[in-house]
């Protein structure tokens, strides 16, 4: 699943990250026409099966076209697939494609080309192998249509296939031993080698026979991975890129050097209540003690001096673009460390007790709040040192009954296979709930009119039992030079290639 | 005189496979987390097995260390786990960066410390207080520090040169001298300070000997007894201490990159570091090794050649 | 002892007030700090100096004062455990390889030249994967690819203390080993320990820093270096931040480099006063104008700066030597007679000047007042020098045969091929046997009697008028020097030479010299023809130096056997 | 007293394929008690090597030396150490034979505690007889060896050597670093000593004058043979064998006319040797 915010948070310090890199001409050279920005990664893989969304995704998504795409409302799109249904019990999904598209090695792109697609995903170790593995079976129609039969309702099936789970690549190119570094796709770029130096820059030139050249200004695009942010911000603002991920931290200075700063949340920072159940802390166990927690963070506070007041404060966990959201749930524990220490007294932890948290070098900055904040209402935080490299494996090896993150959110029924169900990663206690099981369940098999409430039952509820802490949702912030004009989209917090345009 | 290189390369070689086989075991002591970093977060452990198989790390160090020997000797250092890039031609692609950067950097030293230390040896007085001065602050100002000062005001305050990036010497010699610049300044103003101290006190220790009473003795003009006789005396401890600062801004180079955001050896091996990539890791110690072992290889036939007496010794 | 002198270098004291001031602030971190480390005031994130919290708060809203001091304590337990281990190590490996050699010192030479050729950053990342983020573990492994620098320095030191007679002696004196170690090798090797570990405490500040700052350090942990790494994250913010741990780091660092500095030349007694007092102007000697000899020495006066002006070391020496003469000037060590052939070479050590009257006057021209430029045209041309210790005097990064040619050719303006036929010629003229041999050899590769042949081959080879002779048989054999002296009296009687000769040796001085000057105590008390000085020496220390001679002393008889 | 026979010593070459250096080729000689063996040669005659045997400070290839009849080649460290009582050294250079970082009282004293035959108490009066003896002013003890000029400091050498009552001191070109007239002081000093304590003496130098002075008997040394051993004056004044007529001749005399004659004596001995 995915950690967006996250991997950019702790780029600098660890986890995923890439080389840093620059080279190439610069920015400035060949004006409007070419696009340089620089990547808080660098690229893994060009093998479809080993993508990744994110930061990442600007690699690969000028040489794949994906089966449907976003628009700049976060409302899906038509692309190589022109129409999508689900039956009624929405198990099976009619796809028809899009007619006339060849990948850059000549091969037509038809029904069976998403069918090998497909189940090259699914068979592979890739971190998003899961956004293809709901699919039982493939009834090809005819060239240019195609039933996916799956074994359950995937409510997040059609969020996957414009995205990694939706990326068409030339069949033969899939077998080959060069596929981790020579993308054969058909989109509306084709990998320059000879202006690509891994690790250091990624040049693309425009595909010549692409079937939609007008959505994309740019005749070449610069890829640099450069891994630590402040030198990113050196690069942009001495000019040798038009646009790159920063943070929070830079938008004051981003405005006073005329540059423009594009945001839209993407992550939510906050505690996971990870040990609802009471197996490590007995004391979680309680309503009240996990209520008590929700009051103790100052999150207006946090949100203005930590975030420059780039986000919005919140108590649910899911995306303000997505299906769950419910303004209401925003607002349901305000600050309040006088009512959470009731709140502990009347469960009967007046005296306090004390917790286990994972010190994750990423988050230094907010360690040190979450120390204070729950020392106020007299809980004491143990912490256990945790190397960067090791952060996501110890937080998943169910050790830690509470946890700090920075976790992306996308659509309601991502997130909440991500960390809701018995068998959600970031769920390594496997708490559950049957009242919750029966509105999960509600949700997975609920059409598409009735999604929304069915999600916002399940968001309620989580608000309720107070199974999270979410303080706040930061804004991911993108900047731009003065030339460069840079649509932010809902779910990522670094733009696509098509999300770039030259301003007049 | 090919009796001692072929010693030496003897000796070079036992000490690179010692060091490589002690980094393997080390780095490859501590690689638990690998799968699960790479695979994601929705792995399950029956995936985390296989790709531990896939990686070799279900095998006992020792035959790790072996299949990876067996491999390096033939040129193969492997597969980055997480850029899956070949770690040879990673390093191939990095290594000219950090080269230029580090070989133009020991260059300047080693001109501007022979000249400064040459001077304040001779003439003393005030060049001897500036050299002074400088070796202590050389020394105290962490580079990177001053490496961040550079850049702020350099490029985004003046907006000079750039701030970052490196560009290929064949694209544009032009480009590649200015984004070298600030790195190079960073990484020169230490060592150059600490190796004028050095070359300044073999000067005047050459200056000291008797035989240089002699030469003047003979009518000999203080030029050639400075240039032709002091220098090449002093040429031995001088190359030591190049030698050294060449190890050393090797090292500096690292740090430097990262202020600079430079796709060079150095950022390779932070991100390997903290990712954990130790097939990147091996390789760039391994490449390191040798490169240091070539220099002072070179660097003691040198001497030789100035020096006869040093054969002999 | 060493310590008071080092009190007395006020940059030194300045040093250690700084390093005192910042290890004390730092120990006693919890009294000083106004706030703790780890409390955080939000509105205080990345905020300017002032306003409670002295320096500004950091990127957590935590006041970097406070953080100065704590990180203080790990940054330098940091420090002291890289140098604990770097010297625990490397001093001990280093004494036991210099004082036993062989096999051991083999092995333990072979590990340290492997840990000289790590990069010392690019193998602590590569060990981060095994260390962890535990900087003290780093900075454990960091000590020990410090260590090297230890294990060179304390091996060499201890190799020549090993040599030293004393250590002989102590030996014959029944000293164990381990005794000798602890008793004279750590004794000496006690002061260059120490400046080293100055600097490697440095060195160990400055590479952690750097970890830190790359992401590598332990962020829970406030250290120098990871404050370093916060300030750089929030340069935008705030940009002063930098400046706090950057200028705590250069004060702590530069303040271990200077002292280790202060105690280094206070060690080698590198410290130079101030500044050499300007030398009197020469006042304007008036040599007779008639009947000069070639060489008038008058009022002779030689001084070396010193704390209080200028130390005279001659004093107001009258010497002449006439054309194709000999001279002798004896005396004991300390007499003066060095300093005044130098005086006549205008190659006083670095510092000496002639003082006051002072005149020289070779063939009527006054050396004591000519330029440097037309005092050199004269030397090896028409001024020769023979030195005393023969391998010292050679350059040993050169052949002889070069060190013969570039003063022929600088001197006669020779071309190439005449100076080399020229540098033959004299050296088959000073005996040597294979002229063409000895030509092409590096100067380690001949013996002491020949490297005196070759000296004496420069010394004649631009056919001076005369010849400063330093000792030029003290450092040989006697039969040698015999060879020598023959040597030196065919030459000087085939070039018509006159000759200073310096000894200290009346054998010499009557086997070779035509007059005598005796000195002592830096001026000449008695000036004679040879015969009669040792017929009838005047002075009194002419006498006690004549009579101290052996030569005619009765040898003791054979003991018999039951003299006890 | 002391009995050597055939004794080799070789230096270890450089490497295991070069040759060592045999620095002594089967040499025998014997000091009696109470006497001076005087021990003459040029550089690399092996003349300190000799000394250096008898020290234990190399060690020996071959042969015998017995002191009081106990054999000293192969002792063990331990009891060879023991016999630092009787055996002592005067080295030649009293720059580098005293521990410049010691007070003259440190160095007297460590022969003495080193072997425990004294308390601290005892050794401090035991340090003033000494400097009695070599002529130094009780206020030396706590002063450093480099505020003393070189013939003071052969002094404190000399006392060094005596502190343990040895019956044997070799004494190694102890004043041929000295001035002259020093030299003969410090000389006179050693057979002043000789005469009062009736400690015997192997004296090295390559000054055939100093030998002469103070030896009862001579050996001369040549490339590590010795080629002439007998009473000082007949080695000294009728030497037998050609080499010891060369050093002989080529030592210059104080005199200008008896060098003269002295210089055409060793031309024509040349002369003779070359048809020869």
């Amino acid at each position: 699943m995915l950690i967006r915010r996250c991997s950019a948070l702790l780029a600098a310090a660890a986890l995923v990250v890439g080389a840093g890199a620059c080279s190439g001409a610069g920015a400035s050279s060949s004006a409007a026409r070419t696009l340089t920005i620089a990547n808080v990664l660098d690229n893994n893989s060009f093998d479809p099966t080993q993508l990744n969304i994110g930061n990442q995704m600007q690699y690969w998504s000028p040489v794949f076209d994906t089966l449907l795409t976003r628009d700049k409302d976060n409302k899906l799109k038509p692309w190589l697939a022109t129409s999508w249904t689900y039956d009624a019990k929405r198990t099976t999904l009619n796809v028809k494609l899009k007619t006339g598209v060849k990948f850059t090695d000549g091969t037509p792109f038809d029904a069976t080309v998403v069918k090998d697609n497909l189940t090259n995903l699914a068979a592979g170790t890739g971190q998003n192998a899961y956004m293809s593995r709901s699919i039982a079976t493939y009834q090809i129609v005819s060239p240019t249509e195609l039933n996916l039969k799956l074994k359950a309702p995937d409510p997040g099936l059609i969020d996957y296939l414009a995205s990694v789970g939706g990326v068409m690549a030339s069949p033969k190119s899939l077998k080959a031993k060069d596929v981790a570094t020579v993308p054969v796709g058909s989109g509306p770029y084709v990998l320059d080698k000879t202006g690509t130096v891994a690790g250091s820059t990624y040049t693309y030139k425009r595909n010549p026979d692409y079937w939609n050249a007008s959505a994309f200004p740019y005749d070449k695009i610069v890829i640099k991975p450069m891994t630590d942010v402040t030198a990113r911000l050196n690069a942009l603002k001495s000019g040798q890129l038009n646009a790159t991920l920063t943070d929070t931290n830079s938008l004051a200075d981003a405005k006073r050097t005329g540059l423009t700063a594009n945001t839209t949340p993407v992550n939510w920072n906050g505690l996971l209540l990870l040990d609802r159940e009471g197996k490590l802390v007995p004391a979680l166990k309680d309503l009240r003690v996990r209520k008590a927690i929700n009051f103790a963070f100052d999150r207006e506070a946090i949100l203005k001096n930590v975030s420059h007041s780039e986000g919005a404060l919140t108590t649910q966990i899911f995306n303000a673009a997505g299906d769950g959201y419910d303004k209401s749930l925003d607002s349901i524990y305000n600050y309040d460390p006088a009512k959470a220490k009731q709140l502990l007294a009347e469960a009967g932890y007046g005296s306090g007790f004390s917790i286990t948290i994972p010190e994750s070098p990423g988050f230094a900055q907010y360690n040190a709040i979450i120390e204070q904040q729950l020392a106020a209402i007299g809980i004491k935080v143990k912490w256990v040192k945790v190397p960067s490299n090791a952060v996501i494996p110890e937080i998943l090896s169910g050790k830690y009954p509470v946890v700090f993150m920075t976790l992306g959110s996308q659509s309601a029924w991502q997130d909440i296979q991500k960390a809701v169900t018995r068998k959600s990663p970031w769920n390594p206690l496997k708490a559950g709930d049957p009242q919750l099981d029966k509105l999960l369940a509600a949700a997975q098999n609920a059409s598409e009119a009735q999604l929304p409430a069915a999600m916002k039952a399940v968001s309620k509820w989580l608000v309720d039992n107070a199974w999270f802490d979410p303080w706040y949702r930061e804004n991911s912030v993108y900047l731009s030079d003065a030339k460069t004009a840079v649509a932010m989209q809902a779910y990522n917090v670094a733009p696509a290639i098509s999300s770039f345009s030259p301003k007049e | 005189m090919f009796g001692f290189i072929g010693r030496r390369l003897v000796a070079c070689l036992v000490l690179v496979a010692v060091i490589a086989g002690i980094t393997f075991l080390l780095a490859f002591s501590g690689t638990s987390n690998v799968a699960r970093n790479l695979l994601g977060e929705s792995a399950t452990p029956d995936q985390l097995a296989a790709k531990n198989a896939e990686l070799g790390l279900d095998q006992p160090l020792l035959a790790q260390l072996g299949t990876w020997a067996g491999h390096a000797v033939r040129g193969d250092l492997g597969i980055s786990w997480f850029t899956n890039e070949p770690v040879a031609q990673a390093i191939a692609n990095r290594l000219p960066v950090t080269l230029s950067m580090v070989v133009l950097a020991v260059s300047l030293t080693a001109l501007i410390s022979v000249g400064l230390g040459v001077a304040a040896a001779v003439r003393g007085g005030w060049l001897d207080r500036v050299i002074q001065v400088l070796s202590v602050a050389g020394f105290a100002l962490p580079n990177f520090w001053v490496a961040l000062v550079l850049v702020v005001f350099f490029s985004v305050t003046l907006g000079v040169l750039p701030a970052t990036g490196y560009v290929r010497l064949s694209e544009s010699p032009g480009s590649w001298a200015a984004a070298l610049v600030l790195p190079v300044v960073s990484l020169v103003i230490g060592s150059t300070a600490s190796a004028a101290q050095q070359v300044r006190g073999a000067v005047i220790d050459v200056l000291r000997q008797d035989f240089v009473r002699t030469l003047r003795a003979r009518g000999i003009s203080p030029r050639s007894v400075l240039f032709r006789h002091a220098l090449r005396n002093a040429a031995i401890p001088a190359l030591t201490v190049l030698s050294l600062q060449f190890i050393a801004l090797l090292g500096g180079a690292v740090v430097i990159e990262k202020v600079f955001a430079i796709p060079g050896l150095g950022t390779l091996t932070v991100n390997a570091a903290l990712q954990g990539d130790v097939p990147v890791l091996m390789g760039v110690v391994v490449t390191l090794v040798v490169l240091v072992v070539i220099v002072n290889l070179v660097i003691d036939v040198v001497s030789g050649w100035v020096n006869p007496k040093v054969r002999v010794q | 002892m060493t310590a008071r002198k080092v009190f007395r270098n006020p940059l030194a004291v300045a040093a250690l007030v700084i390093l005192l001031v910042i290890v004390l602030a730092s120990i006693f971190a919890p009294l000083v700090a106004p706030h703790s480390p780890t409390a955080l005031r939000l509105d205080k994130i990345n905020a300017g100096p002032g306003s409670g919290y002295l320096l500004g708060g950091d990127g957590a809203g935590r006041d970097i004062f406070s953080r100065l001091l704590y990180a203080g304590r790990n940054t330098l337990t940091g420090a002291v455990i890289a140098l604990s281990v770097a010297l625990v190590l490397g001093v001990v490996s280093g004494l036991l390889s210099g004082y036993y050699g062989g096999l051991l010192d083999g092995v333990l030479g072979w590990g340290a030249n492997l840990l000289m050729a790590l990069p010392t950053m690019i193998v602590l990342l590569a060990l981060f994967q095994a260390l962890g983020s535990s900087i003290y573990l780093a900075m454990v492994a960091f000590g020990v690819m410090l260590s090297p620098g230890f294990h060179r320095l304390v091996r060499s030191q201890v190799m020549a203390v090993k040599h030293e007679l004393y250590v002989d002696a102590a030996r014959v004196s029944g000293l164990s080993d381990p005794r000798i170690i602890g008793r004279h090798v750590l004794l000496v090797v006690r002061a260059p320990i120490v400046i080293q570990a100055a600097v490697v405490a440095g060195i160990a500040i400055v590479v952690q820093s750097g970890l830190e700052f790359l992401g590598l350090g332990d962020p829970g942990t406030p250290t120098w270096g990871g404050m370093l790494q916060d300030a750089f994250t929030n340069i935008y913010t705030s940009r002063v931040a930098i400046w706090w741990p950057g200028l705590t780091i250069a004060l702590t660092v530069a303040s271990l480099v200077l002292l280790g500095n202060a105690i280094r030349d206070v060690i080698q007694r590198t410290e130079r006063p101030r500044k050499p007092p300007k030398p009197p102007e020469l006042v304007p000697a008036t040599p007779d104008a008639d009947e000069l000899p070639l060489l008038r020495i008058t009022n002779l006066t030689v001084g070396y700066p010193s704390s209080d002006g200028y130390r005279e070391v001659v004093h107001g020496v009258d010497l002449d030597v006439r054309h194709g003469e000999v001279m002798g000037l004896v005396g004991e060590s300390g007499s003066g007679k060095t300093q005044t052939a130098f005086s006549v070479l205008g190659l006083l050590s670095p510092g000496g000047t002639l003082l006051g009257r002072s005149s020289i006057a070779f063939d009527g021209t006054e050396l004591a007042r000519l330029p440097e430029s037309e005092r050199r045209s004269l030397r090896g041309r028409r001024i020769g020098y023979i030195p005393q210790e023969p391998m010292s005097n050679l350059d040993p990064c050169f052949r002889v045969g070069e060190q013969l040619v570039e003063p022929l050719r600088a001197v006669s303006g020779l071309s190439k091929q005449a100076a080399v036929a020229e540098a033959l010629h004299l050296l088959e003229r000073v005996g040597i046997p294979d002229p063409r041999r000895t030509f092409a050899a590096y100067p380690h590769e001949i013996s002491g009697g020949m490297a005196q042949r070759v000296l004496i081959a420069g010394a004649v080879s631009g056919k001076p008028d005369l010849l400063i002779a330093d000792e030029p048989t003290t450092a040989l054999d006697v039969t040698v020097q015999a060879d020598v002296l023959e040597l030196l009296r065919g030459l000087q009687t085939e070039f018509g030479m006159a000759m200073l000769l310096v000894t200290h040796n009346f054998g010499v001085v009557a086997d070779i010299c035509d007059r005598v000057a005796v000195m002592q105590d830096g001026r000449i008390v008695e000036v004679n023809d040879v015969r009669p000085l040792f017929a009838s020496p005047q002075h009194p220390y002419t006498q006690t130096l004549l009579g101290s001679t052996l030569e005619d002393s009765t040898p003791r008889t054979r003991l018999e056997v039951n003299h006890a | 007293m002391l009995e050597a026979r055939n004794v080799v010593v070789e230096y270890a070459g450089r490497g295991w394929r070069s040759n060592g250096f045999r620095a002594l080729h089967d040499v025998s000689f014997d000091i009696k008690p109470h006497e001076t063996l005087g021990l003459v040669g040029e550089s690399g005659s092996g003349k300190t090597t000799i000394g250096r045997a008898i020290l234990g400070l190399v060690p020996v290839g071959s042969g015998s030396i017995r002191f009081d009849g106990r054999e000293l080649i192969g002792m063990p460290r331990r009891e060879r150490r023991r016999l630092s009582d009787d055996i002592q050294v005067v080295f030649q250079d009293p720059y580098s034979s005293l521990n410049p970082s010691m007070t003259v009282e440190d160095i007297l004293v460590e022969p003495l505690v080193a072997r425990r035959t004294v308390d601290r108490r005892q050794a401090s009066v035991r340090v003033r007889t000494l400097l009695d003896q070599v002529g130094l002013p009780h206020d030396a003890v706590h002063r450093l060896p480099r505020e003393f000029s070189g013939g003071q400091r052969q002094r404190i050498a000399i006392a060094r050597a005596l502190a343990l009552r040895p019956k044997l001191i070799v004494c190694d070109e102890p004043v041929s670093a000295l001035d002259l007239s020093t030299q003969a002081r410090v000389l006179d000093l050693f057979i002043s000593i000789q005469e009062e304590t009736g400690v015997a003496y192997l004296f090295i130098s390559h000054d055939l004058a100093v030998v002469r002075h103070i030896s009862h008997r001579v050996a001369v040394l040549y490339r590590g043979d010795i080629v002439e051993y007998g009473d000082a004056l007949d080695v000294t004044e009728r030497p037998d064998h050609p080499y010891t007529k060369r050093l002989l001749m080529a030592a210059p005399i104080p005199d200008p006319d008896r060098q003269a004659a002295r210089r055409q004596e060793r031309r024509d001995l040349l002369a003779s040797e070359a048809i020869a």
